[in-house]
């Protein structure tokens, strides 16, 4: 898609632009980082200015916002829904959670590292990040699709072995199905 | 004009042969079955002419055959219905039980039907009307017990009209010393008050069972989904178009000399509407698809009631022309449920989803004829809802047309309901054997909705025949002034164009088509129905989210206290109340000799008191 | 030729129509954001969302039915447009609006959803059913006031065709909205249920139905959805202006007709939660019906 | 209060000759230490004899030394507004009780919560499939001889660069010379 022809080079740049001023946003609430989400949204740290508003089912959205821990369980579900999203689609890691376990650094149950089971675009630090810092997620996420960086949906095409391996790793029985587009 | 006597005879002797051919083999069954009435279809409009009527008078009372436009408007219903549903029932019947009883009562209700367009005279119409009741009783109860006894139902309320059609035949002969219908036209403006109001009545509870009008229509819901659906389309279709028949006749010729008739018309007109909208209400409470289908015939013959019953030139062809649409529709639907039912074994919505992608033809038909029935353009249902509206609203009938817009507005509930609850839906394992139906009943369905989508945008095929049984009916011509090919006119002047709307559709819909299909069809991945956005879930395999159960729960609950009680409810009380009534007159009989010794010596006691008074 | 010059007409009205739905829905959403006190969206806002859902990649479908169920809903509201006369002279396009009339345009307003409900239908969602449902019990709802108050207008001036109504309006020189005002507050409560805003949008309700009958359609079907909803709000608020407000002459007039109609759903949405579905029937076949009903009587008595 | 319990103890002790009770709260609470035999029987005379329809609970503690699970039944009279704790001890190696979700349907819920945490087998339960803890490969994670952190290590793939944070306040002051306050110290490790 992102290819060296010129004329292709407008229209990626039209695109992108488009897309980093219309972001669907999927808030997979799965930790504490879910109640930061209301007030993002709404009147005080209004994101809808920025173009991101909330998007009902994995089919509509644009970025799906993993707000926290992920147990083992929730893990599945999170894969699921990030497979049927449909591209172009970007992952945003929410709390130190997910960038090295955080709290839970010790937890039998929650992954540490998020990145290494789901293509993550940005990630957001902090226990919790407040608004302002996720606003400022969303706007360095912006940056990146506009300069057409936010690859992670093909870096997943592209080794989607090595991730499968690692989620089969901590999912022995894996009923789900492939993903192939 | 032997020919009707010819096409009798191949009627009789063909439903004869057919019964004892079946021990012959199925297939010469078959055959001599679909060579009865296809023959009999083509030699009726081969050798009978129009208007040409012979007469015979054994035991020196005249009977009169022969057939006038009016008649052989409904004779395409019956004929052309019934040679379709002849097609489809042998593919249905194949390797079911007692197909000689089946095709054998089939013959003869539609040699029934027919006798009854062809018949001038009220003998003959009352014999066949007769035989049509018999065969159609026999075939609800075709799968031989009668259980909830809806056989007898039907068969009670068959009577009870027909006692009122012979009472009315009698009246009729004894005023005019003859059995022709024409004479009885001629002669009812001469009655006394009483019989013109009287003789209408008995001949309307006749024709309103079979057309199973608002009160007298508890019959139809068992009647229809108890015989077998093959049969059934020209139960829903044609048989119910009797009523339709004998009651345009009764209107247009009797009451229309009547200075009271507009209290007939209203009343009916009212009941039709009652009809229409109750009818709906209880198809969208229905699980079983033959229930459902069996209300919206109850519904549908509403909406023709009450386009013939107002009685203005638009509402007669509304009328008329909703009659055929519904017969066309009405038998394709039934169809499907039959196939279905062969298909799959259940007609069920709860317990049968997901065949689209297995039955296609199926889906197509039964897709058309439900946006038929919704009376959406650019299909002919819309055609005939269109004039019933503009009929009622120029006729003044302004609470009417908001009843009759709303029962056809709720109408969308079941339509919507019938095409997901089979064809939409989760794809299922226990379905995945599903084949589509063998072609004998795929072609007839599908050739009936092809017609149907001809007559939405060229209603004038059968606004033609219709504008000639009104004109034989006493009307002047409809044509030219309400109607063209393809255009509709309301009697304000205000016109439909159908053709270039139908083009516009057909265009619009078309690019959009190619505009979803940018990238092409294949470029995109078909994924099962388990793989859909249910929160991160994936369903399992035996795991059915199909919503199919309490379809449509807050409309029913938002309109519930209309339908707190059936009218069924109403005439069972009525029968026991009867039945007590009797056992108590029981107790007086008690048949022992000493307590009718008792009742005597009381007698005789009490005259002997009482005698200076008495005597 | 004036075959060609039709499709032309007919290509700019829907052009407009798209463009003008659009900017509405901008202006929607930035209204509904000054309300919440928050700064809201530019208004071009739709513009983008809605090339992005077109230039959004669409890998899936669940089957024929579900590929066409869009455009299904994209010929019930462009038919609405065409029928609908856009100026009071047929001035720039006059597409199909005196072919068809009142009755036709309820019934082809219907087609769409029925075919979007199929769409959606076989994508096996339980939620798109669930939504459908709800859909057609509350267009059964709102359809009983629309149509009182349109048979209102139909017997007191013995005509059946916009063109005729909007005829005479011009000869009594005064809108329908004053001389039949019943007929006017049953049809406007009428749209409540007809643009589906809040309080009467348990239709699609987002995090109780995941949308409803959108739930699996992304992409291209989201986009296809989305212009024909901007397309149906244009047209309906244009049948409203031909029927009450004596139709406009030109585009600015019409745009401020149309604007100061869409305010009052808007309003009325901002400051209502949301009715289940038989609370809304039953709301509906309260006072709009009521009115509707004084409406006919008062076209009985004229 | 008083009488109350006594009340209990006695019509308990009547009926249960291996129950000893263990009342030394002065709150509305009662315990009572009995054999794993005798569970399903107390219970049920509990609930349909005494009044105690409501199961608040049902617990475990795991006494690692004595090497035992001890179950605990919580159950709660709203007539009488007391509660009672039902104890009893299992082997540690062969944890196994009587299924008793027939007499308190929410049980089952709480039973294969500690099926899963403490590895508790209840006889007879009917749990189709795992509860919390889905592909689970591993030991009860609830008992004290499991290492929660040696699990995870092995497990997980963890980030480096922790390492260093074993004392956060030290390696902050570390970082940017900033002074521990006094207040903070009792927090170091």
């Amino acid at each position: 898609m992102y290819n060296d022809k010129n004329s292709q080079k407008i229209v990626d740049y039209i695109q992108n632009w488009t897309r980093k001023h219309s972001i669907w946003v999927l808030a997979y609430g799965t930790g504490c980082g879910a109640i930061e989400i209301p007030p993002t949204m709404t009147s005080r740290y209004d994101s809808e200015r920025l173009g991101i508003r909330g998007a009902a089912t994995p089919r509509q959205a644009d970025v799906l916002l993993i707000t926290g821990y992920l147990t083992v369980k929730t893990l599945k579900r999170v894969i699921r829904v990030y497979e049927q999203m449909q591209d172009p689609k970007y992952v945003i890691g929410f709390g130190s959670c997910t960038i090295n376990g955080g709290m839970y650094f010790d937890s039998y149950n929650t992954i540490k590292v998020l990145d290494k089971y789901l293509p993550v675009d940005v990630y957001i630090n902090g226990c919790m990040p407040r608004p302002e810092a996720v606003i400022d997620g969303f706007v360095k996420l912006q940056k990146r699709i506009g300069e057409g960086r936010a690859t992670g949906a093909k870096h997943y095409k592209e080794n989607l072995e090595w991730y499968r391996a690692n989620q089969k790793k901590i999912i022995p029985n894996w009923v789900m199905p492939e993903y192939n587009w | 004009m032997a020919t009707l006597y010819l096409i009798f005879i191949i009627f009789l002797g063909g439903a004869i042969l057919t019964y004892y051919a079946g021990k012959l083999g199925s297939v010469l069954q078959d055959i001599i079955f679909l060579a009865t009435i296809l023959g009999a279809t083509s030699l009726f409009y081969a050798g009978v002419h129009i208007n040409d009527f012979m007469s015979f008078n054994p035991g020196g009372i005249t009977l009169t055959w022969g057939i006038n436009y009016f008649g052989w408007l409904f004779s395409l219903i019956v004929l052309g219905l019934g040679s379709l549903a002849a097609v489809y029932s042998v593919g249905y019947m194949k390797g079911k039980k007692r197909r000689g009883y089946f095709y054998f009562n089939f013959i003869l209700s539609i040699m029934a039907m027919l006798g009854i367009l062809v018949s001038q005279d009220l003998i003959s119409f009352f014999i066949f009307w007769e035989i049509m009741t018999w065969s159609s009783y026999l075939m609800v109860i075709y799968n031989g017990k009668d259980d909830q006894k809806l056989g007898l139902k039907y068969f009670i309320f068959s009577a009870i009209g027909a006692y009122a059609m012979l009472m009315a035949i009698v009246m009729v002969h004894s005023v005019t010393n003859t059995f022709l219908i024409g004479n009885m036209i001629e002669a009812y403006p001469q009655m006394s008050l009483s019989w013109q109001i009287w003789i209408p009545i008995l001949f309307l509870t006749a024709f309103g069972v079979k057309a199973a009008m608002m009160p007298l229509h508890v019959w139809a819901p068992g009647a229809y989904s108890s015989s077998p659906m093959a049969y059934t389309s020209v139960f829903s279709g044609a048989l119910s178009k009797m009523g339709i028949y004998g009651m345009v006749i009764i209107l247009v010729t009797m009451i229309s000399h009547l200075p009271q008739g507009i209290w007939f018309r209203e009343t009916l007109a009212w009941l039709g509407g009652l009809t229409a909208a109750l009818g709906t209400l209880w198809a969208i409470k229905q699980d079983d698809a033959k229930k459902l289908l069996a209300y919206s015939s109850i519904a549908q013959l509403g909406y023709i009631i009450t386009g013939v019953a107002i009685g203005t030139e638009l509402g007669l062809l509304a009328g008329l022309f909703l009659a055929v649409m519904h017969a066309l529709f009405k038998g394709t639907l039934f169809m499907v449920v039959g196939a279905i039912e062969k298909q799959t074994g259940t007609t069920n919505f709860t317990e049968v989803t997901g065949l689209i992608r297995k039955m296609p033809w199926t889906f197509f038909s039964a897709l058309l004829a439900i946006i038929a029935l919704a009376g959406i353009p650019p299909l002919g249902g819309f055609v005939g809802k269109w004039m019933l509206y503009e009929a009622l609203i120029t006729s003044n009938h302004y609470l009417l047309v908001i009843l009759i817009f709303f029962a056809s507005t709720a109408a969308f509930l079941y339509c919507y309901k019938f095409l997901f609850g089979f064809f939409m839906g989760q794809e299922e394992k226990e379905w995945e054997h599903v084949k589509e139906a063998p072609a004998t009943m795929v072609v007839p369905m599908v050739l009936m909705a092809l017609f149907m989508a001809v007559l939405g945008s060229w209603p004038g095929i059968i606004l033609n025949p219709i504008n000639n049984g009104l004109v034989d009916l006493g009307f002047v011509s409809t044509y030219k002034h309400l109607w063209d090919t393809s255009i509709l006119f309301n009697s304000w002047g205000n016109q439909v164009v159908l053709k270039p709307l139908l083009y516009s559709v057909v265009a619009i819909f078309v690019f959009f088509a190619i505009v979803l299909i940018w990238k092409g069809f294949k470029g995109t991945r078909y994924v099962s129905t388990k793989d859909i956005s249910s929160s991160g879930e994936v369903p399992g395999e035996n795991e059915n989210l199909t919503f199919s159960l309490g379809f449509a729960q807050p409309f029913l609950r938002a309109v519930g206290p209309v339908m707190k009680r059936q009218i069924d409810r109403y005439y069972t009380e009525f029968a026991d109340g009867l039945e007590s009534f009797f056992e108590f007159l029981r107790r007086i009989y008690t048949g022992n000799g000493q307590t009718y010794a008792i009742y005597v010596f009381v007698f005789v006691v009490i005259v002997l008191l009482f005698k200076d008074v008495l005597f | 030729m004036e075959l060609f010059i039709n499709i032309l007409g007919a290509i700019v009205t829907f052009l407009v129509a798209f463009i003008v739905g659009m900017t509405y829905g901008g202006l929607n959403r930035k209204i509904t954001a000054r309300v919440q006190n928050r700064k809201g969206p530019p208004f071009y806002q739709n513009f983008i969302d809605a090339f992005k859902l077109s230039s959004k990649e669409t890998a899936i479908h669940h089957g024929i039915m579900h590929y066409l169920g869009p455009a299904f809903l994209m010929v019930s509201s462009v038919m609405t447009l065409l029928i609908v006369p856009v100026f009071t002279n047929n001035g720039w396009f006059p597409n199909l609006n005196f072919k068809g009339d009142l009755i036709f345009l309820i019934y082809i307003m219907t087609f769409g959803p029925l075919g979007m409900a199929l769409g959606s239908g076989q994508t096996g969602n339980p939620n798109a059913a669930i939504g459908v449902t709800r859909g057609l019990s509350q267009m059964v709802g709102f359809e009983i006031p629309w149509v009182m108050a349109l048979i209102a207008l139909m017997i007191q001036y013995h005509t059946t065709s916009i063109e005729g109504l909007m005829e005479a309006q011009a000869q009594t020189g005064t809108w329908f909205m004053f001389s039949s005002p019943f007929a006017f507050i049953a049809a406007i409560l009428a749209m409540f249920g007809m643009f589906r805003y809040s309080p009467f949008d348990i239709v699609s309700a987002p995090t109780e139905l995941a949308s409803g009958p959108a739930s699996e359609n992304g992409g291209k079907y989201l986009f296809v959805m989305m212009s024909s909803g901007s397309v149906f709000t244009f047209a309906k608020l244009t049948l409203y202006v031909d029927l009450f407000l004596g139709g406009a002459a030109n585009l600015p007039v019409l745009l401020l007709k149309t604007f100061a109609l869409y305010l009052i759903p808007i309003l009325y949405g901002m400051t209502t939660p949301r009715y289940r579905t038989e609370q809304a029937i039953r709301w509906f076949w309260g006072w709009p019906s009521f009115f509707g009903l004084l409406a006919i009587i008062q076209a009985v008595i004229l | 209060m008083k009488e109350l319990k006594d009340n209990i103890i006695n019509r308990i002790k009547a009926n249960f000759k291996d129950a000893t009770e263990k009342n030394d709260y002065n709150y509305n609470r009662l315990d009572f230490i009995v054999n794993k035999e005798t569970i399903p029987s107390i219970l049920f005379y509990l609930k349909d004899e005494m009044g105690f329809i409501h199961l608040s609970h049902i617990s475990c503690v795991d006494w690692l030394e004595e090497g035992e699970l001890e179950v605990v039944f919580i159950v709660w009279s709203p007539k009488d507004k007391i509660k009672v704790f039902v104890k009893t001890r299992i082997d540690r190696n062969n944890p196994v009780l009587d299924n008793i979700d027939m007499i308190w349907r929410q049980a089952n819920t709480y039973e294969r919560e500690l099926k899963e945490m403490f590895g508790v087998q209840f006889t007879g339960l009917v749990a189709p499939e795992e509860f919390i803890l889905e592909d689970w490969q591993g030991p009860p994670p609830f008992r004290r001889d499991f290492d929660t952190a040696e699990y995870a290590e092995k497990t997980f793939w963890h980030r480096p660069g922790r390492e260093d944070a074993k004392n956060v306040r030290e390696t902050i002051s570390n970082r940017d010379g900033e002074e521990i306050p006094d207040f903070a110290k009792k927090y170091e490790r």
